[in-house]
């Protein structure tokens, strides 16, 4: 089954023509998504290695049936791309793109969250569902299909993991990035949600980092509707305090959002926790039982 | 990007939020011509510093006239407050506070609106006030899909017991506020105290001003308030370079694709006993250029005995950093061991050229807590 | 049962200290509808008649349980109002003000339908569930307890269809007068959908007049999901064409939008229009078998 | 509230939509002049009325030069224009035309989102375009709670087929003429033409201005564009006085409260065998005072000869409808025949009221089916 990502995507990207949009297009496309259309205004009736390129995106679901759309246009018109896709009534957006304002995010958020719209990111490295589909930067070949759920705030260190965990011999449901920008459109809660969900899901990881509430908040969900067995990281313990690492998310403000609160709170919900990536990674093959 | 108390009072002078008049001064000269172009009268001069306890700290001095000015800033210049100098001050005229409130504006990431705070108990340690009194402060989400309407200043002057005859002036400064916050891209307005005077005007005497460096795109003007002068050089460095940077106290060099990968590295090396030198983030999609100047910024800390590189390419490629790793030996002097790790996008090819290229001092390692042992050893015994 | 306004109905009145404020919350109250609250800006901690005031939607509704406003401020500051009580988490909002600015509205209906917040009106008579509850200005001595569900776009015209059907022997289940400005809240086929699936309504009677062509669209609706019996009126059969009838909705654009038109695609989908409000009353009757 | 174009055309100008140069004027030696302020060249001549179809009328004519636009001028002032009588027109600079499009932003009651129509084919009319050539004219709702965004106009140019390199300009211009149909509450802007000159200039060549009625409040400065002259004096009246009044051609005079039940008793009126004389509704919860004023208005039209009251209380209250009619007959010289149909809040006082009274012309009746009947009769009988 898997989540988000599954055999039913059917993929138009905004921002097919871009340097970045292009090859990352056509590697999901080697994997096996069904890539329908691309849109970049003014390149419309061209293609990109046979995918037609449309000039809106209204243009592309009415004429491929797109129902997922991957935003890979730069951070000053992602909101706009944002709204076209919601517009043209694209279902599920998943959004590439780093550097977008906050401001923007949160407008976008307001339309998007009452309406049943789903985002992915932004600033998220997409989800890839093994095997199936691909929608975004995860580098596949490291993943295999299985029942571990994946779900992180962090790109690169996602395919750490992921890569511990195949390096055991365990396979993913799903690999889900969430982003770590101030405003995302998918929350822990949500991936963990889906996962509960999914048949083929047996075993939940999730990868947090220092900065904000929303691991502990993930923390208390599963404590109340998830009986998946759920296992969790948190980056940042040698962070110093008040010092920006990079994400705004990764802003350790007083004594909450510490990387010892949240093991803590984790812990305390039957999450347990692993104080590095191979850790983690041993403690579910020993659930999984490898 | 935090903003200067004069910065953001330029901002709410621009925005028509009622505020005090004032000059900056970076010499006790300045202070006293401010003082005296200010009308010669009661002023209060203060520190510019990008911290808070500044009071308490002797940064804030009432002066009753341009000479005094001159003397109590004489002893404000060069004042180490929470380890920021103090090269510049505020002067501006003294206002008659008869009330000290406390108004902020932050980005709830959690709630995904933006929280508003209001208190009659300003003025002082608001934190304390949230525990002690929580009811005196209250807190309310602004809904952006409805805006800014009457209803909602209503709601929140009525929670926090401003007294009636306030509400119009103080909602007005309020919204004001608001507009501004979107205007600029804040991800905070606080304002504490926001004095109401012995005459009923309302005014923000103090300005805690932090803009979104997302969204510095649209807003030149603000950019270029930027205190470089202030900026730790290599961070600054980094920043002109567009990589994001932290220096830290130890001697293994880090440099990884992700922030939270590279924290994760960080975690590591300690964890095996090392002790990180920086925090360096590529970002995602670096090039050959950037890894050159990532490693510049990396190698301008002379306490850095050994360097770590941890990708795992997604948007990043792995055979550029291994071209940015052989085109920075050929530019730069590096004398210190590095040790690489590649994973993801491309990785073979990577692999490959640094294998063929073989520098004396790159050593490759598979995975990542073999890397952070090899490096911290290596930095040991360098 | 009826539909909208029922014994579950627990009623805050914005503008109550106003002068028709206070007239027809009592009038309201006396009729046997719960108005638990009012809400005047300032004059919180003050009583009309018993009933408490508060300064704000949302203390009104954190100390009553409130789950219906009757709006009943002046047009400019209505839209505020709706907002208000929106945000205060009411169910259904009640608007009788007249004269509101119609891009006002725009926004306020953009940002209601997306959440399932319900609003009635503006330029309402409100509803009443003739023995259950009263909320807005529909004169209930006319009215008796029945089985017709009777909707409505003009208030007045409203009162009248009522009445000659109370003169017959009929009572009503709701009667829901939805206003007849540009963006209304609840449409013809919202209280049809209702009314549908209400049991205590019978018969469904829809009074529409020229211009627009929301009738049209209902007789869609009754065709395709309405299996009770449906009779209409549509008024302004005389009225010139192009001339403004006092609201904007009655202004004929062309052929389409005439009562004429109306009058054929309602009788077109099998509903019995009555060619003045005495005979669609003795219709209904009829098949009432009264 | 319809804009004359000139008053459009102001619009436009104040909000920065690019339209032609003019003056308006009202004898033909303004026309003179004005076309010699307009730098003596060609000029357009346009009578200024609230009608379509003045261009087949011949109210519209291209003049070469203050003397020609004089003479043309002098055949435009007069003209009846589908029963509008021109006594003002507008004089503008005529510009090279290289294509004509059609803009239009409507308030779209049944979608509950503005509509934007953009076609190619525009100066003609639109009607025939959207029935023969249905692809010709694009159509696209936009979401006010995403508000206008460049997807938006990139959609509209697109399915449109606007050639790329127009795109910039005509974006730009809906663009403004959709901030001004926000910031002057429209219910319609419609540009035809929208011209592409000669040298690529995208101008609004026309304005057709329609701003909402109850949201003149906050527009005063287009209230007062309101041209009094041209209305009709008794509606002029009914305006001041708000009420509202549409004059038939009739001998009934009829009063009621609410549209739907004032349109339903002319419906039933005509059905009866009489013939309405007007519309009036005198609205929600109408005091005594306004009933006067409401008869005042039904009276200062002299074919009127018998009056039916049709009153279902709600926010009107029966008995205020009883004292207005009894203030009426004391105030003013009622001659004719007034059938009065009370029921709804307090009929009872109000019949009762009549009822004690007694005024020899009044008739009270209990259905409006008999009262129609009643006053069909007596006017008749007149």
């Amino acid at each position: 089954m898997a989540i988000l990502v599954t055999s039913e995507t059917r993929l138009v990207v905004q921002g097919i023509t871009g340097r970045e949009g292009t090859f990352h297009t056509l590697k999901n496309r080697d994997y096996g998504t069904k890539v329908v259309a691309g849109v970049t205004p003014g390149k419309g009736g061209e293609t990109v290695d046979g995918i037609p390129v449309f000039d809106t995106v209204a243009q592309a679901v009415a004429a491929t049936g797109a129902n997922t759309s991957m935003v890979f246009v730069p951070p000053r018109f992602a909101a706009d791309a944002i709204y076209e896709a919601a517009d043209a009534g694209v279902a599920l957006i998943v959004c590439i793109t780093e550097g977008i304002p906050a401001h923007d995010m949160l407008a976008v958020y307001s339309y998007l969250a009452p309406r049943g719209i789903r985002l992915l990111g932004p600033n998220c490295p997409g989800a890839l569902s093994p095997g199936i589909a691909n929608v975004g930067i995860i580098p596949a070949q490291v993943f295999a299909p299985g029942g571990i759920g994946l779900v992180s705030r962090s790109g690169t260190l996602t395919y750490q993991i992921g890569g511990e965990l195949a390096q055991l011999g365990l396979g993913n449901s799903t690999i889900v990035g969430i982003g770590g920008d101030p405003v995302i459109g998918t929350s822990f809660i949500d991936a963990l949600t889906l996962f509960q969900a999914d048949p083929q899901t047996e075993i939940i990881v999730m990868v947090g980092e220092i900065g904000g509430n929303e691991e502990e908040k993930a923390a208390d969900h599963v404590l109340a509707h998830v009986t998946k067995p759920v296992f969790g990281y948190i980056a940042g313990r040698t962070a110093p305090p008040g010092k920006t690492m990079g994400h705004a998310g990764a802003i350790i403000s007083g004594s909450s959002g510490t990387a010892a609160a949240k093991v803590a709170a984790l812990e305390e919900r039957g999450v347990r926790v692993g104080s590095n990536p191979t850790e983690v990674a041993r403690m579910v093959a020993e659930r999984a039982g490898r | 990007m935090d903003l200067y108390e004069h910065q953001g009072k330029e901002l709410f002078g621009a925005h028509g939020v009622p505020t005090t008049e004032g000059r900056v001064a970076t010499t006790v000269e300045e202070v006293r011509s401010g003082a005296v172009a200010l009308g010669g009268g009661r002023v209060v001069v203060k520190a510019q510093v990008l911290t808070g306890g500044r009071g308490k700290a002797g940064g804030v001095k009432v002066a009753d006239g341009p000479d005094d000015a001159a003397a109590k800033a004489a002893a404000i210049f060069g004042l180490d407050i929470k380890g920021h100098v103090t090269r510049r001050v505020w002067v501006e005229k003294a206002v008659d506070i008869a009330k000290e409130y406390y108004l902020s504006i932050t980005f709830d990431r959690g709630e995904k609106r933006p929280l508003f705070m209001l208190s009659t108990m300003g003025g002082m340690d608001i934190e304390a006030v949230a525990v002690d009194h929580p009811d005196a402060l209250a807190r309310l989400h602004l809904d952006p899909a409805i805006g800014m309407r009457p209803f909602f200043l209503r709601r929140l002057l009525f929670a926090a017991r401003v007294p009636k005859d306030e509400h119009r002036a103080v909602g007005s400064l309020i919204e004001k506020a608001y507009a501004m916050y979107l205007a600029i891209d804040a991800m905070l307005i606080e304002v504490n105290p926001l004095v109401i005077t012995t005459t009923g005007e309302v005014i923000a005497a103090d300005a805690k001003v932090t803009v979104d460096d997302n969204a510095l795109f649209r807003h030149p003007a603000i950019e270029a308030m930027r205190d470089t002068a202030a900026a730790d050089p290599q961070e600054q460095m980094a920043r002109e370079r567009h990589v994001t940077y932290v220096k830290l106290d130890g001697s293994v060099g880090i440099l990884g694709n992700g922030a939270g990968l590279v924290m994760s590295t960080l975690d590591v090396v300690d964890e095996v006993g090392g002790s990180p030198a920086n925090f360096l983030d590529v970002g995602g999609g670096a090039d050959a250029d950037k890894i050159v100047t990532a490693l510049e910024v990396i190698l301008s800390d002379s306490k850095v005995k050994a360097i770590l590189f941890n990708i795992f390419g997604g948007i990043t490629r792995c055979d550029e950093v291994a071209r940015g790793i052989l085109a920075a030996l050929e530019r730069l002097t590096i004398t210190v061991p590095i040790v690489v790790r590649l994973d993801g996008t491309n990785d073979l090819e990577g692999r490959r050229l640094l294998a063929e290229a073989a520098p004396p001092n790159v050593f490759a390692e598979r995975t990542m807590l073999d890397a952070a042992r090899r490096v911290v050893a290596l930095a040991e015994g360098a």
